[in-house]
């Protein structure tokens, strides 16, 4: 049952892809890649991974979604503009690469079986010790936290950077702009 | 019992998607996409049901607070142009 | 049978390249940057899901220990995508900030007016 | 789990009937049972019905009424059917406070949307906008345009 709900999302995540490429309007753009986050999050709750799909609504349908509307707010933009650009490129340079990565599927491992190369490596000891080395129930947590703690560190020294640059670039010119406008 | 009320919820969240995709106005998307952020805290509580783990009904919280501040952010833009909008000024000007 | 097995097998495969691919068709293919950035997510969102169904056992349970169970998913790659998510939504922000300065500098985010603008 | 508690229960039930010491948990189970069983299918019928409004109704504001039958009944139903199934534990308190945040949410979100519909010119589609008649006002505007036209 879970394998077939698994199939239904993914093939309404692939409607929703190709309606955001159609789509010329931006707030619909936006909105659709909110409801795709959605549909993203139930797919990983389904594939099991509940802490992902916790992390992936409240960034992908709710930070995401703001964030985007706040540029759309200081841009003013509205609509995508109808350049006649070529598609004769692009279509090639992304089917291409799509074969690529078809031919690269073939060596993968079936969906779901238990004796893939993934799962017999170093999964299982975290699942036998998180209990008796730490204590805590979630393995996710106990990996993230304890075993890999220093990567964890990096990236949020990453989203430290991130949020250094968006301050340094919006912060700085805006203010400047505001004063011009009191002054005149 | 859960395996039917997965299949409708699945059913309602197709229809759901179609609407958003088609939606003559921006209006139409919205509402779907409200509708859909309902409909994936109720998938989420069902399916929980139906492997026998319910415990991960806190996410279904945070869905539901998501929804209701994603769509007064979208909202509020269209009301007022603005995100953070001031209320008092509507009455000075 | 034997073809819906395979058809069964392959369909995260075959979703995630459908949607990384499009992901790269609208970033290149688009002159709008906002629209670049979706796409942008769009390519990410789809690494998530091929880490993550790598990381499916079917059977199995997610992967919070509890007596009753004993096939639990791989914990690892949901490890790994949570950090990659946070440092998408980073890029993403980041790429939004950038966004806002080219409108401020040329009064249009999208690449052809710039180029025109420019003479590029 | 419980479920599988309960489906037990009922089971040993039906069986053990003709039998004369029943205890009175059983019953109780049973019929527990049943009200989720009828409280499951009929939200399920009500998400079905919403959702299948989403994509008849002619407009944004029709499409809210539907929508909200999603929240609401369907939500509601399908909720308290897994409240049944789940007995007095920790997951029914999540459940009673996911049915309160719907009960909360849900008008505000639609109070919100109508609200930006409109002031975003979006005109609720009246029963006289559908027909031709002489008098209606889109015949009215018809003829306005019309004259406008043959000034022109």
């Amino acid at each position: 049952m879970e394998l077939y709900i698994n199939m239904a999302l993914l093939t309404m995540l692939a409607a929703v892809t190709v309606a955001i490429i159609v789509q010329r309007d931006l707030f619909s753009v936006v909105i659709l890649s909110g409801i795709y986050s959605f549909l993203m999050a139930s797919v990983l709750i389904v594939l099991d991974a509940v802490d992902v799909a916790m992390t992936e609504a409240s960034v992908g349908a709710g930070i995401s979604t703001v964030v985007l509307i706040g540029t759309l707010y200081l841009t003013g933009q509205k609509r995508e503009l109808n350049y006649h650009r070529s598609i004769a490129v692009p279509l090639f340079v992304s089917l291409g690469t799509g074969a690529m990565l078809i031919w690269g599927t073939w060596g993968l491992p079936a969906f779901g079986i238990q004796d893939a190369p993934v799962h017999t490596h170093i999964a299982p000891t975290f699942l036998l010790e998180s209990i008796p080395e730490t204590g805590v129930p979630n393995v996710v947590t106990t990996v993230l936290a304890d075993y890999r703690s220093f990567d964890t560190f990096g990236e949020t020294t990453v989203i430290f950077t991130a949020g250094l640059g968006v301050m340094l670039l919006l912060g700085g010119s805006r203010r400047k702009k505001k004063k011009g406008e009191t002054k005149s | 019992m859960f395996t039917i009320a997965s299949i409708a919820v699945m059913i309602a969240l197709a229809l759901a998607v179609t609407r958003a995709i088609l939606g003559p106005t921006v209006f139409d998307r919205v509402l779907a996409a409200n509708t859909i952020g309902t409909l994936a805290i109720l998938l989420l509580a069902v399916i929980g049901f139906l492997m026998g783990r319910p415990e991960w009904l806190d996410i279904a919280l945070v869905y539901g607070l998501l929804n209701l501040i994603g769509t007064l952010a979208v909202l509020k833009y269209f009301r007022h142009g603005d995100l953070a909008h001031d209320a008092e000024q509507d009455t000075k000007s | 049978m034997q073809a819906l097995d395979a058809i069964v097998q392959n369909y995260n495969y075959a979703i995630t390249v459908f949607l990384m691919v499009s992901g790269l068709y609208i970033v290149i293919a688009s002159g709008n940057m906002i629209k670049k950035i979706v796409g942008l997510s769009l390519f990410q969102t789809s690494v998530y899901l091929l880490y993550i169904s790598a990381g499916k056992i079917l059977g199995g349970t997610a992967p919070i220990i509890d007596r009753n169970y004993t096939i639990y998913s791989n914990p690892l790659p949901h490890v790994l995508i949570l950090t990659a998510i946070v440092v998408g939504i980073a890029t993403v922000a980041l790429g939004l900030a950038i966004v806002a300065r080219i409108h401020e500098e040329y009064g249009t985010i999208e690449e052809d007016e710039i180029f025109k603008e420019t003479g590029l | 789990m419980m479920p599988a508690v309960i489906i037990a229960a009922g089971a040993s039930s039906s069986a053990v009937a003709a039998g004369p010491a029943i205890p009175l948990d059983v019953y109780i189970d049973w019929i527990v049972h049943i009200l989720s069983w009828a409280a499951i299918l009929s939200g399920s019928f009500f998400v079905l019905v919403g959702s299948v409004g989403l994509i008849r109704m002619p407009d944004v504001f029709t499409r809210m009424h539907a929508a909200s039958i999603i929240d609401t009944l369907g939500a509601g139903l399908l909720v308290a059917g897994m409240m049944m199934q789940a007995g007095p534990s920790l997951i029914t308190l999540k459940l009673i406070f996911i049915m309160l945040l719907f009960l909360v949410t849900s008008p505000v979100a639609t109070h919100a949307l109508a609200q930006a519909a409109l002031h975003a010119g979006e005109k609720p589609e009246l029963k006289e906008d559908r027909t031709n008649e002489p008098g209606s006002p889109r015949a009215q505007l018809e003829e306005a345009q019309h004259q406008a036209e043959g000034k022109r």
